[in-house]
């Protein structure tokens, strides 16, 4: 084994399937398909999860495991996850500690008394990984019942009333405004979110824009016709800054024909 | 397979939440197996023999076919309605919100800020009550719709104007209690209990 | 009058959104004409029974009866919408599975069980589904959240209750040889005997 370069993993298992493809080897760094291993890695679900793959792929017993084969096996796996320089959940670390241990333990010499207190070394481990099993089976069974919008639909027929109106719900603003903070705050935590902040005003003249063109049939609208004249200079800047603002994301154009003439904007219509 | 095309269309309109056309409900099958309009046609006019004796009927629309309580039967079916209306969930809220912030929104504008799908009840619900509406699409594959708020929006919380919600960067750096005063410069319209009573449900539901 | 009542129990089912139960049916009708319970039900089996044959079916589900698509169905009905149905990860339906089978669960034995942490994001989407809810706090430092599945989780998976879950694998049936005393341990744990769980669950976190 000291043998194999370091870029070689020595499972009998594929690291991965790519394409169909076993994976078997890490490749040397130039190559390796960036997401692929952490998607393999992804999938799973955490370390008694890796190491039930572990044990299942290679036919062993779940309860006479083999804890220096699998332990070496694991410690490679996250050796592996910490070269690729992957964020490591700490549970995986927990468990490879968990398991040096246990491997130390059936290491020493077997005291008779200390057999009947604490039992095989192993035994904890082999609970944990049974219960997990348990679920992972049980959550495999929820995902085949059937199962509404997927496997069945809800029959429904129309019903046309002449008085009776079906009451409404009744929503407070600051619900609404509360329920926003929430998302706001998740938000913040997630890398990729697009919050814009243009002020209000102009978002609300852009939605008021489409609207207009979208009921235009195709029609072309003069700058002016977005805006009225009570609205005064503030209307102006702000149905400019939201035709900018739709131009820019390319919901719209803006022609003018020549300098100084009239400005038009028109609907992007789809060939 | 006579009866699979009849039993397929019947299927569809009775999950369908608006009436289906001819064309649509051909487009239901693969193209190698789809059934012309006369097909079609000739399993509807089954199945609306079929219902005449039943409390609901297969009845033709402007834009198609849908399954209806006969009349008759309507003056029970509506005492399902007398009760008090369902609350909105969280996830309608959340949306709506986006929308007014964010207009004009695609769903996937929707779908990233918030971190979950949106459901299209959700969509749908919203626009029902005449809150959102559809403004234009997005140029894009798929040419997503593009959502932004209505004047009934406005109407419904009291607002003259979008302007008058509170700005983005304040409800960034508020804290929830603060919600509350906001609430108070911005609108006479909300008595403050209604917070606290929101407050004290959760907590309630979750003894 | 006979079919009177059965046409109408009919038209309500086809024309709810959610699930009637037995006592929702019954207050359709005006206190003299009420249909006592057993009427009822006997025109709902002669409606389970009439539908047999057909593309859909009437169900019974814990908050109580509805008409739905036969699962046959679903791949022609499902293209009358445009999005394909949500799939779930393996997190969230491992997080469901546990507090499904082990209700009132904390977050704690659910990550004691998976062995890593739960994301809030996974429990948020549970909520927001209306699949679990949180029914109390458990009396420790900290006084977390117990988790627990609603009537809603039911519907959804067309259960009438939590026994109707598929069994909870015995540790027995997992494909493994016997070892004496790590058997005997833990071989005595039954499906959904709440009481049991409780309280093995309880032992666990003490440990």
């Amino acid at each position: 084994m000291s043998e194999l370069p370091d870029n070689v993993i020595p499972l009998q298992q594929p690291l991965a399937l790519i394409d169909g493809k076993p994976f078997r080897e890490l490749p040397d760094d130039l190559y390796i398909p960036p997401d692929a291993l952490e998607v393999f890695l992804e999938t799973f679900e955490g370390p008694l999860d890796l190491l039930l793959y572990l044990i299942k792929h290679q036919n062993l017993d779940i309860l006479d495991i083999p804890v220096l084969t699998i332990t070496q096996q694991y410690i490679e796996y996250i050796e592996l996850m910490q070269n690729l320089r992957m964020e490591l959940a700490a549970e995986y670390l927990v468990m490879a500690a968990m398991l040096a241990e246990i491997k130390s333990r059936m290491l020493l010499p077997r005291q008779t008394i200390d057999e009947e207190e604490e039992g095989d070394p192993r035994s904890e481990l082999i609970r944990r990984l049974q219960e997990y099993e348990r679920f992972k089976k049980a959550a495999e069974g929820i995902d085949e019942l059937p199962r509404l919008y997927r496997d069945n639909f809800r029959a429904t027929a129309e019903l046309v009333m002449d008085k009776v109106s079906k009451p409404l719900p009744d929503v407070e603003l600051d619900a609404v405004l509360l329920a926003f903070q929430d998302v706001l705050k998740r938000a913040e935590k997630l890398k990729n979110h697009h919050i814009e902040r243009e002020p209000l005003s102009v978002r609300e003249r852009m939605s008021r824009i489409l609207g207009k063109l979208n009921e235009g049939d195709g029609n072309f609208f003069a700058f002016h016709q977005f805006f009225t004249l009570e609205e005064g200079k503030a209307g102006a800047v702000v149905t400019f800054l939201a035709l900018l603002e739709l131009c820019k994301e390319g919901l719209l154009e803006i022609v003018q024909g020549e300098p100084l003439s009239e400005v038009w904007v028109k609907p992007i219509i789809e060939e | 397979m006579s009866d699979q095309v009849k039993n397929i269309l019947e299927a569809s309109l009775f999950a369908a939440t608006e009436p289906l056309s001819i064309v649509e409900l051909q487009n239901l099958f693969m193209l190698e197996d789809r059934p012309d309009k006369h097909r079609v046609r000739d399993c509807l006019l089954a199945l609306q023999e079929e219902y005449e004796e039943k409390p609901i009927e297969l009845i033709e629309v402007a834009s198609g076919y849908r399954f209806q309580v006969k009349t008759k039967y309507a003056s029970w079916v509506s005492r399902l309605w007398e009760e008090k209306p369902v609350k909105y969930g969280r996830a309608l809220l959340e949306t709506l919100a986006i929308i007014a912030y964010q207009q004009p929104a695609t769903r996937g504008d929707i779908e990233e800020i918030r971190g979950v799908a949106v459901s299209t009840n959700t969509i749908r619900t919203l626009m029902e009550r005449d809150w959102v509406r559809v403004v234009g699409h997005k140029e894009v594959p798929g040419r997503p719709a593009l959502y932004a708020t209505t004047v009934g929006f406005l109407d419904y919380f009291n607002l003259q104007t979008l302007a008058d919600l509170p700005p983005l960067a304040n409800l960034m750096d508020l804290d929830m209690r603060e919600v509350g005063e906001i609430q108070l410069e911005l609108g006479e319209q909300t008595p403050i209990e209604n917070q606290h009573h929101e407050e004290s449900s959760t907590a309630r539901t979750s003894n």
